[in-house]
Order: structure tokens, then C-alpha cells, then sequence
């Protein structure tokens, strides 16, 4: 089939992000063939919220790869909402320039029209306000992962890539930046994509929860979720998670 | 303990006690030696002195570190584009490897004469064929920092859009400066002494030339004095250009644990 | 049978001094008189000056001021003339260049770089016969005698100044010789021809060993005079020779025999004084060292004192 | 697309075109220059074939590589122990930084002559000078190496109580295994380069030797025959050895992403 | 203080790993000081399973340093429980050699006495049989955080020391792995210690859980936990997980 990684631009207005992964194969340096997916296809509506769920090593980091176009040797075909527009992505691990301080790795992003922005309050609710001034050697893994989610929130992306975003954080600051990623990605129209393997992370924050088989993945069911996100409360919650966990056995 | 002690003594008084070591044992050995072509300090400072006092001295210096300082320029900065191009491109090393073998191996002698047989017993002939002598060591130097480069910082600077020039500056070269340091620092070291021969061959001023002169006197004391003069304008760069320089543009390296 | 004394001689491999030893052992002389020369080849004319100095060899050819300048900084080697055939300045066959005062304002290649005794003696003959500063008024060229040789038949350099036989060979091909060393030399005051090259070894060898240096010198005075009468003796050595042809040859061996010194040593020595001072005068201490005069025992003497 | 067209060449056939297309470009240059100085192909190759065929060349490019391979070994475990030393010490290497840059820049003519004149015109100073000569560039670049070491892996080496010779061979050589690469793929042009240097001024055979004499005589062929047959034999060593090693040794790494 | 990095042997057995920072600073790059560690002191009993659970960046990872001997320069007291025993870590990161296979990676963390043992079963467990002839980067990080398992648990420690070990894994595989690990603690007397956001985790698996506070860390509470693994069902730990999250809030 036709490998479709440049999108159609849409007529007038973002679309939704369309993905379909054909039979994704690697190849080891022994020689031997493994195959990372199966099958995987999956939309996600413009201006929605979708999260992927997986066991480990099913693929997920993969399909996220192939979306960012960093990997274009695949079957199937690839629809991004817009056309040019920025993307961001927060990857399994922090990527970023040791020997740039906090603040350049962050200002690096910016496009060079806004590279003097004020990132003040950015800075202060993800904790870092007194570590802009240090090297990503000095930082200890969870300021590290909050760096590079600085980094893709600062640029104001039309589409966010998320891999793991929340995992090395304690409960308190998870939670304050899962809001502030509800916030970031509601204040403009953003389609987002995460993976994580935190269902209740996933229930709190998606429009639509993708859940993966083992690898080589295929598509194992899609859960919507229609609720509005300030009715989301504790009871709704449980009531939720062990509907999911029935249907789904082993994700939570 | 020797380490505190270290300590204690600043990085410049270090390097003092260092040449103050190096000067004893060759002293030592020379008196021991006894021997014509091995002359002691104060003779190889006669010497020195002699030629300093005409001005002499320093002007072939100078002849010779201009033609340095261009072939370094003009080599660091071809190799490091072929070698980052090489390093980075699988095709296009498969391609030129054999060409790059060819040009590291072929002489010094060889290139420099071709170069004045063909440019005539000029400078520009002098500092190309020095430059030419040294760009394939400085592009298997590069080509191997490019092949290590991070994939993920690669990836990274694509997803979010990084201008080549970006991507240059802030991805690339900072990966690439241990390669670059070793390039520059063996590099300028070659660069001198095929600038010696090309001086012998070719030239009528210049340290090379001076060298050779003394060499048919076999004045050895002249030779040295000649050389170390060299080597201190090298040692002066390097204490007073160099180890600052390489000292802030790794200053984010994690200080390797003491123990 | 009796061992004989073996000598080891460092040379230039494609050098003059090269041709003669293989004649010599071509035709026997080294054993006739006595001697077993064994023949090391080097590739530059530093190597055998090193190889001298490592004890690796036990003779070389060079000349008598680099030998004068040794002994009065201590060493021991001593001199024997062994030709007087020297470099010469060369001009293209059509060239305008005339003489040395014609030389004003043009390039000129010099092969023995600033302190070659044939350049200092020219630069003081063009002082004197013409008043003209050859060092001052022309770009000079160091360079190595190959490519000043190349760099001269591609028409780049005016004037080359050169080993005798780079200069045969541009003779051959159609350059002329506008002053040869010998010239300058007889010009500005000496009796005759003197040799500027001989063969070096140190006082010490010659006590330890005096029947090797003796059959050495009278093999090489037996050798030199089959060369300068037999025409046979040089054919077996034209591939030593790498003469491109036959006309480059001739010149070469003619201007071979021409070198031979004739004069006795004594007479030899008493010109280089002369010359010694000149050359003291021009080069100053750079060229000659702190001596004034010509160290002692420069020339070797064999006990039979004033042959 | 050209890239598809490479990839079906073989890289043996890719480096075959490649030399063919430097043997066309020479060929055709040589042939426009039409000068003495630039020869043709089948000039060289007669120069080639006249000394191949007494046995000559191959006798003076077997005694260049012995002294190549002998000086390359030596220069390489020497130089490799200082550099790592030097690079995960940083008292060491301030104390001997000065010394390091003396001896880099010392001439080759120089440490020629003393070694000559101090240990006879023999195989071993001829063999030690090319060594010592090269022994600071292996220790400036593997020194770069070595301070760019990863302090993570160290660490867990550590814990793991990795015997000292486990941390060398699995942790730290594999790190700087492009450092040797770079080392030694310019060492030993630099090593050939100055073996020519050795050879001209105090033996009787070798490449070298013969490249001065066809100097002398301005036989710019017989030069290009000696230095392509050390070549030749330099690209075969790169095919048949150095990369197939190069391959496994790096098939870890992560294949750059391609488009 | 003095540096008691060296431990004094035991009087016949293993005595508690008992650890005591106190101001531990750190020189950043631009010259500023970092207080990392205000004071921290606790004791692990012999062959118990103790967690720390602290705020991101408050001096957590620079504790387990301390105790591998990875940072001597510290004020205060520490005390390993075996003179010379063998001491495993999971660090944060999956720190393998990237030109060494899996299997190669456990085993060259093995005792030369050992080297040649059977590790079926292990890679088995872990979900790796498949994996062993790969490279380090032909792993996704969750497999490459089970290879870093699959070393320690190799080497039969005598104190384990774990940091955020089961973080990038689904819920199925974590819970697996915790099971494992608690074998393995149990198979022989073993200290371990293990930091840990998941305070689920931390009253599954532990005798005692030592809360810190902000950087710099000081020591909020020690909560001790008696009740037998084999009796902590669902119920137990939602009533002790409530508990404590009344006591130390923000942790859950
Ligand atoms: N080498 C260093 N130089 C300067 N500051 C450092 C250094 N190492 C750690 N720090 C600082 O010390 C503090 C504690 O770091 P540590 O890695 O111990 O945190 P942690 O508790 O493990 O956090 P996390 O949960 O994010 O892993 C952090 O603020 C960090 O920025
Ligand atoms: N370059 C590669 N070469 C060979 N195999 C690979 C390569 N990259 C990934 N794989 C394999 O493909 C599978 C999927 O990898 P991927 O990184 O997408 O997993 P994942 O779902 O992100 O897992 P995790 O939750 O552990 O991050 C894994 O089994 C992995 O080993
Ligand atoms: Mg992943
Ligand atoms: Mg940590």
C-alpha cells in the first residue's frame, strides 16, 4: 500500500488525527525479524483528547514515532490535523540538551518569533522556577521529566504527543500537571495523544481510551468517553474504572 | 594525601612545576650526556638569544605561524564539513572511503611538491599544500563523532522544527566538540611540522627553514632553540586560549565522582 | 688469507660519489689496495652526516667548512679532497642574461640555501666585479635542488644556482652556465680549482685503522684515473646514473673528470685558508662558527707530512 | 531514486566504482596537464611494473610496513594507556598537559636525529622514533575519549563490583572504541608519513629511501608507483580488515532513521 | 563528622543498614549551591523491605547514591548490613551496556564463580525469553527497565536497592514483577530498600515506608506495617492506604 506520512490539508479547518499501521516490522541486529504491530487504526477526533493503552513493549512507543514522522517505514496510512501545524512531543524519556540549561532547552523550541517570551509563570507552576539556571545533569529525573513537558507546552502545539508524560512524579505534582496539561490543551484547539499505563490517569484526562493487545498490537477495543471533564468526580471515577477493568482484564 | 596537596596548588602553578620538572630532567640528561646533540638549557638559551636579539628568530616565527594559522583555519573547517557530511550520510562514506584513504596516505612530500610544481613557489601553494596534508585527518576524526551522534537528540530537534542551523549549533557541534578538541589539538601539531617541511622544500623564511639551515650545521642547540620557541607560543595558547575555552564549553558535564 | 680492513662508505644512492665507489669495486681497486669498501646507500645527503655521527658508517663526503666547524666545536673528523666540481649558476640557453650585473631585479634559485659557500662567493663576486647586492636586489629562492631544477625548466626562476650535476643536466638540456663556484672562487682570489667536497672521517678511525684509510685513498686515486681514461668504465655505471640520454651522459662524465682534483693537498690547503677568510668575512660566525680561521687538522694529515 | 540505486551495488562494488571514478578524473587531468610531473596512469603503472618486477618494490614496501606495523602497535598501547590515564585523571593531566604538548610538538626531524645519533642507524631507533613521534596524538584524542566517558555506566560497574579488567573490556573500550577508531585510521597515515621521514634519513631501504632517490631525479612517476603500492596495500587492510571489525563491533548502535 | 562510608563488620550476622545524611549540598555549574538533603536518618532492620516515598526532586535518588558508595561526600553516618556482600541496584534509568545483549548484561553482573548459571527461568519470568540476543536499543523501555530487574535479581544480593523499578510498566507486568521481587527478597535473607511514588506498591511490599519531606528532605514520618504479606487483601489496603493518606497528605 501507499505510504501517506504527508497529509491531505483540509478543506478549510483541522481535521482528526488519522491512523492505520499495517504489519510494522524490525529488524534486529541478529538478524531476526520482529514484529512490532500488527495491526493498529484508530482516529482522534480535532480538538479531542485520546490516550493509548498497552502492555509494555506492544508497540505504543512505535505508533507514537511513526505519528511524529521520525519513522517512515510503514504500511498504512497517516492523516495529521493540520497541515504544518507545530507539533510537540513529551517522550519516554526527558531528550534533552545537556549542555543547554533548563530555560535554553525550552526557549530552543520556540518558534523564532516568540523566542523571547515571557515563560515566567510557565516555569513556576511546573516547579522549575529556580532550576532555569541548571545544566539537565544536575536536575533528578522527575525535574528532568518536567522540563521536557515545559518544552512542549511552551510551544502552543496544535498537535501533542505524549509517552508517558507523568510517571517519576509524586501524586501531588502529577496532579497539578495533569491539570495543567488539561489546561494548556484546552486553551487552544489541540488534539492530544498519550500513552500511559495509568488507567486512572487515562479516565481522568480522554475523550477515547485505545487499548492495545500484546505485540505484534492490533486494536484491542476503543472506549469512548463522553462525560464532561468538570463532571468527572471520585464516584464517577470508580464506577468507570471497574466497568474498563471488566472488560479489559489486567489494566488496572 | 598527594591529592589535597594538588589541590592546593593552582591549576597555573601546576603547569609551572611541570616545566620546571621537564627543564631539570633534560638538564640532568645533558650534563650526563655530555654530548654535542644533546645541548643543556643555557646553551640551547644561547642560542635562542642570539637569533632573538637579531629579531631573527621572530621573524620566522611569525612567517611560520601565519602559514599555521591558515592551514589550520582552512583544514579544520573543510575536514569538519566532509567529515560531519561522511559521518552522517552511509552512502556518501561508502562512496568517498577509498578516496579518503587515498589523500591520508599519500606524502607529505608528494602533495607539496605537486602543489609548488603546480601554483609555483608561493604562499598560497605553501598553506594549501599544508591544508591538503592535513583535511583527511581531521575528516576521519569528525566522521567518526558524527557516526555517534545521539539519535534521540536527532529526533528531537526534528520534532520540534530546529532550523538546520539550530540543529548545527545546538544539537550537532556540541556532540561533536570532544572530536573537534582532538582534531584541533593533534591537528595544529601536524599542521607545524608539515609546515616545516614545506618550508624546507620550497620556502626562504619560516622556522622550517631556519631548522633546516642549522640542520646542515648540525647545530643542535640553534635547532632546539627554534623549537621550543615554537612549542611556547603553543603552550601559551593553549593556557590562555584553549583550557579556559574548553573549560566553559563543558562546564555542563557531570564532575566524574571523586573515590 | 689474510682479512682485510673493511671500510664503511655512506652515499648518496643515486650520487656522484656513488658512480666512483662502484666503479672502484667494479673493477677490484678496493681490493687490490688493500681494502674491503662496503657501500651503505642513503636516500638524503643529512642521513649520511647522521650516520657518521651515529658511528654507523666510518666515511662520508662532505665538505671541509662543515668538517672545520666540527672540529673547533670538539669533534674529530678530518678531510680529504675528493672533487672540485661545485655548483654553477644557470641560465636559460636564451637567456638575455649576460653576466652577473644582469641578474639585478630578477628570481633566482639557490639549492644550498643562504649559507652555500658557491652563493656567498658569487653574491661577493657580483659586489665586487659589478657592485650589485644579488641578495638584496633579487627575490631568491631557497628550495630543494629538485624542484628548483623542475621550477628553472619551467621558466619560473631566471637564474638557478645549483649542485653540479643538477646543473649538468639543465647544461645538457640546453642551459649555460653563467658562473660556476670555481669562477667566483678563482676571482675573488684563490690559485685554482679547490675542492670543496672530500672525504670525512674521524682522526680517530684513521689511528685505530691507518691501512684501511691509505688503501682507501690510493684506491680512490686508481679509480678516479680509470674514469677520467676509460670511456668503458662509465658505460657500467649509466644505470646508476639515471641519465635521461646520451647527451645528458656525456655532460655528466665530462663534467666528472673536469672535478679531479689535480693540485696537491698542500696547495689545496693553502687556497681554502684563503677562502676560509672570505667566506668568514661574508657568512660570518652564522656560517663559520666562532673559529676565525680554519681549524687545524681540517685537512687530514697521513704522517707523511707535505707529500 | 539514487539512494535505491546504491544500495543495489554491493559496497564492494560501490568502492570499485568509486576508485574507478579517481582513476578517470586522474587520468583525464594527466592527460590535459600533459606535463612530466603529472603522469598518466600507465606511467606510473610502467614505473610500477619496472621496479615490481625486480623484486625491489615489494622489498622496500615490506620493510616500510614492517617498521609501519612495528611503530603502530607500539604507538597505540602506548598512547591509548596515557590518554585513558590522562583523561580520567584530572590531576595527571594537569601535571603532564605541558609535557603532552612539548612532545607534540617536537619535529620528527628532530626525535629522528637524537634517536639516530643516540641508538645508532638501527631498526629499534628507527622503529621507537616513528613511535614516539605519534605516541601524543594517540594520547590527545583517546585523553578526549576518556573524559567523555559515561559516569552512569561507571557507576553501575561499580555496584556490580565489575573487576577492573570486566570495567575495561565492557565498559569503557566499547566507548571509545570510535576515539581508536579515529586514532589509529589517522595514526597510521601519520605513522606512514613519518616512517618516510625515518627512512630518508638513516636507512638503506624502505619506501621512503626510495621515494627521496626518485626525487632527486624528479621521477614524479616512480614517487606516485611507491606511494599507490602503500596505498593499495592501506585500502585492502581498510576492506578486508578494518571495516568487517568496524561493522561488528558497532552493530549495536541504533541505524540512523532514514528520510 | 566523619565519613563512616566503610561499614564495621557485624559480630557474627547482619546487622541493619542504618543511614544518616545530614546537609548534603550540591555546587551547581553556575557557581549557586544546591541543598539537596537537609538530615536523613532510618534504619533498615536485617533482611527487611523498607520504601522511601518523597516529593520529586527532594534528595531521594541522592540517598540510594549515598548508600552504594556512589557519593562520598557527605556528612554523617552509614552502615551497610553485610561487611562485603553483594549489593544490587535498579537505578532510575535502565543503565545497560548498550554493545552487550540482554542476556549478556545480566550475566556480566554475575560473580565469575557463577557466570556460567542457568537464567531460563528468570528471563522467563520477566517476560524476556525472546529478548536475549537483542541490544539495549532494540528495546522498548519498559523491557529495558525488566532487563535491569533481570541483573539485580540475578545476582542473589544481600541488600537490593531499587529505584522507581516498576515505573514504565503495565499494570499486569508490574504486578507480576512485584510478586517476583518479593521472592526473591524473601528467598534469602535480603535488606532492600526502594523508592517508590506508588504508595499502593509501598504497602504491598514493605515493612516500614519512610515519607520525606521537600528538598531539602528531612524525614516526615516512618510508618511501620506488622500485618503479614499473606494477609494484606484489598480491604486491608485501602484502610491502611486511607489511613496514611490522612497523616501524610498529598501522597496518594
Ligand atoms: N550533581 C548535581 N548538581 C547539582 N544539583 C544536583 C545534583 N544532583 C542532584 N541535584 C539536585 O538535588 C536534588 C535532589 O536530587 P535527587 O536526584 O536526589 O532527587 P529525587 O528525590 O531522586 O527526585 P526524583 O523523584 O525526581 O527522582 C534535586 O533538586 C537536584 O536538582
Ligand atoms: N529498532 C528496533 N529494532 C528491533 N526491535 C525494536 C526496535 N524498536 C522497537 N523494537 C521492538 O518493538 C516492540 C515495540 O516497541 P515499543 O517501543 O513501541 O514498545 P512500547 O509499547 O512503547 O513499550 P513500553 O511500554 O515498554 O515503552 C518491542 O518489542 C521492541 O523490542
Ligand atoms: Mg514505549
Ligand atoms: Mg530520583
Amino acid at each position: 500500500m501507499s505510504n501517506l506520512s504527508k497529509p491531505i490539508p483540509p478543506a478549510g479547518g483541522r481535521s482528526a488525527l488519522a491512523v492505520e499501521i499495517r504489519g510494522k516490522t524490525f529488524l534486529g541486529a541478529d538478524g531476526e525479524a520482529v514484529r512490532a504491530i500488527e495491526e493498529i487504526a484508530f482516529e482522534v477526533a480535532p480538538a479531542s483528547f485520546a490516550t493509548l493503552i498497552g502492555p509494555s513493549g506492544c508497540g505504543k512507543t512505535t505508533t507514537l514515532r511513526i505519528i511524529l514522522g521520525l519513522d517512515t517505514d510503514f504500511t498504512g496510512r497517516l492523516k495529521l490535523p493540520e497541515a504544518d501545524g507545530r507539533i510537540a512531543a513529551v517522550f519516554q524519556e526527558p531528550r534533552l540538551l545537556p549542555w543547554r540549561t533548563v530555560e535554553e532547552n525550552v526557549r530552543l523550541a520556540l518558534p523564532d518569533a516568540e523566542a523571547g517570551r515571557d515563560l515566567d509563570e510557565l516555569f513556576e507552576v511546573l516547579g522549575l522556577a529556580e532550576m532555569r539556571t541548571r545544566y539537565p545533569s544536575e536536575l533528578s529525573l522527575g525535574l528532568a521529566r518536567r522540563v521536557a513537558l515545559a518544552r512542549a507546552f511552551a510551544i502552543r502545539p496544535s498537535l501533542l504527543v505524549l509517552d508517558e508524560p507523568f510517571v517519576s512524579l509524586d501524586e501531588q505534582t502529577a496532579g497539578r500537571l495533569r491539570r495543567l496539561l488539561t489546561e494548556v490543551w484546552s486553551a487552544r484547539p489541540t488534539t492530544a495523544l498519550m500513552v500511559t499505563h495509568n488507567l486512572r490517569e487515562a479516565v481522568e484526562l480522554s475523550d477515547r481510551i485505545v487499548f492495545l493487545t500484546e505485540r505484534p498490537a492490533r486494536v484491542r477495543g476503543i472506549h469512548e468517553i463522553t462525560t464532561p471533564r468538570s463532571e468527572r468526580d471520585t464516584r464517577w471515577r470508580e464506577t468507570t474504572l471497574s466497568a474498563i477493568a471488566k472488560r479489559y482484564s489486567g489494566v488496572l | 594525601m598527594p591529592r589535597g596537596a594538588w589541590q592546593l596548588l593552582g591549576p597555573r602553578l601546576v603547569a609551572v612545576v611541570s616545566l620546571a620538572g621537564l627543564l631539570a630532567i633534560w638538564w640532568v640528561a645533558a650534563s650526563l650526556a655530555h654530548s654535542r646533540v644533546l645541548p643543556t638549557p643555557p646553551e640551547v638559551f644561547d642560542a635562542f638569544w642570539r637569533d632573538a636579539l637579531t629579531g631573527e628568530l621572530f621573524f620566522h616565527l611569525a612567517m611560520t605561524l601565519m602559514r599555521v594559522a591558515g592551514a589550520f583555519v582552512i583544514a579544520m573547517a573543510v575536514g569538519s564539513a566532509i567529515g560531519i557530511l561522511l559521518g552522517m550520510n552511509a552512502e556518501a562514506n561508502r562512496f568517498f572511503d577509498p578516496w579518503l584513504i587515498l589523500f591520508l596516505n599519500i606524502p607529505a612530500l608528494v602533495l607539496i611538491v605537486l602543489a609548488y610544481i603546480w601554483f609555483g613557489l608561493n604562499e598560497a601553494a605553501a598553506i594549501g599544500a599544508i591544508a591538503v596534508n592535513k583535511i583527511p585527518n581531521v575528516v576521519v576524526t569528525m566522521r567518526e563523532g558524527a557516526r555517534t551522534l545521539d539519535r534521540d537528540l536527532e529526533e528531537m530537534a526534528r520534532v520540534y522544527r530546529f532550523s538546520g542551523l539550530k540543529t548545527l549549533r545546538h544539537v550537532v557541534l556540541p556532540q561533536l566538540q570532544p572530536y573537534f578538541a582532538a582534531a584541533s589539538r593533534s591537528g595544529i601539531s601536524l599542521i607545524w611540522k608539515i609546515a616545516l617541511v614545506v618550508e624546507l622544500l620550497g620556502r626562504s623564511n619560516g622556522v622550517g627553514f631556519q631548522i633546516n639551515l642549522y640542520f646542515q650545521l648540525f647545530d643542535v642547540a640553534a635547532i632546539l632553540a627554534y623549537t621550543l620557541a615554537f612549542v611556547a607560543v603553543m603552550l601559551t595558547i593553549e593556557f590562555l586560549l584553549v583550557q579556559p575555552f574548553e573549560a566553559h564549553s563543558t562546564r555542563w558535564r557531570p564532575k566524574r565522582a571523586r573515590g | 688469507a689474510e682479512t682485510k680492513p673493511t671500510l664503511r662508505v655512506g652515499v648518496l644512492k643515486f650520487g656522484t660519489v656513488n658512480w666512483e665507489l662502484d666503479a672502484m669495486k667494479r673493477a677490484g681497486l678496493d681490493g687490490k689496495a688493500g681494502v674491503d669498501v662496503e657501500i651503505v646507500p642513503f636516500a638524503g645527503e643529512d642521513a649520511s652526516a647522521v650516520a657518521l655521527q651515529a658511528g654507523s658508517v666510518d666515511m662520508i663526503v662532505s665538505d671541509w667548512l662543515w668538517v672545520s666547524r666540527l672540529r673547533a666545536e670538539g669533534a674529530d673528523y678530518t678531510f680529504v679532497p675528493y672533487s672540485t666540481s661545485v655548483g654553477s649558476l644557470m641560465v636559460a640557453g636564451d637567456s638575455p642574461v649576460e653576466n652577473l650585473g644582469d641578474l639585478k631585479g630578477r628570481t633566482i634559485g639557490v639549492a644550498g640555501g643562504p649559507l652555500d659557500k658557491n652563493w656567498l662567493l658569487i653574491q661577493a663576486l657580483a659586489k665586487k666585479a659589478f657592485d650589485v647586492d644579488l641578495a638584496a636586489e633579487n627575490s631568491i629562492v631557497y628550495g630543494a635542488p629538485p624542484l628548483l631544477t623542475e621550477k628553472a625548466r619551467q621558466g619560473e626562476l631566471d637564474a638557478v644556482l645549483n649542485f653540479w650535476h643538477y646543473a649538468a643536466r639543465l647544461e645538457a638540456e640546453g642551459f649555460r652556465t653563467l658562473v660556476s663556484g670555481t669562477d667566483a672562487a678563482v676571482k675573488m682570489g684563490t690559485s685554482g680549482p679547490v675542492a670543496a667536497i672530500g672525504w670525512v672521517f674521524s682522526d680517530g678511525f684513521a689511528k685505530e685503522h691507518p691501512e684501511a684509510i691509505e688503501g682507501f685513498l690510493a684506491a680512490d686515486k686508481a679509480t678516479k684515473a680509470l674514469l677520467a681514461s676509460s670511456d668503458e668504465a662509465w658505460e657500467a655505471l649509466k644505470p646508476l646514473m639515471k641519465a635521461e640520454d646520451e647527451k645528458t651522459f656525456t655532460t655528466l662524465r665530462d663534467r666528472y673528470r673536469e672535478g679531479i682534483p689535480s693540485r696537491s693537498g698542500a696547495e689545496e690547503a693553502k687556497d681554502t685558508e684563503t677562502l676560509y677568510q672570505l667566506l668568514a668575512g661574508i657568512g660570518g660566525e652564522r656560517l663559520v662558527g666562532p673559529a676565525k680561521t680554519l681549524s687545524p687538522g681540517t685537512y687530514y694529515d697521513d704522517g707523511k707530512n707535505g707529500s
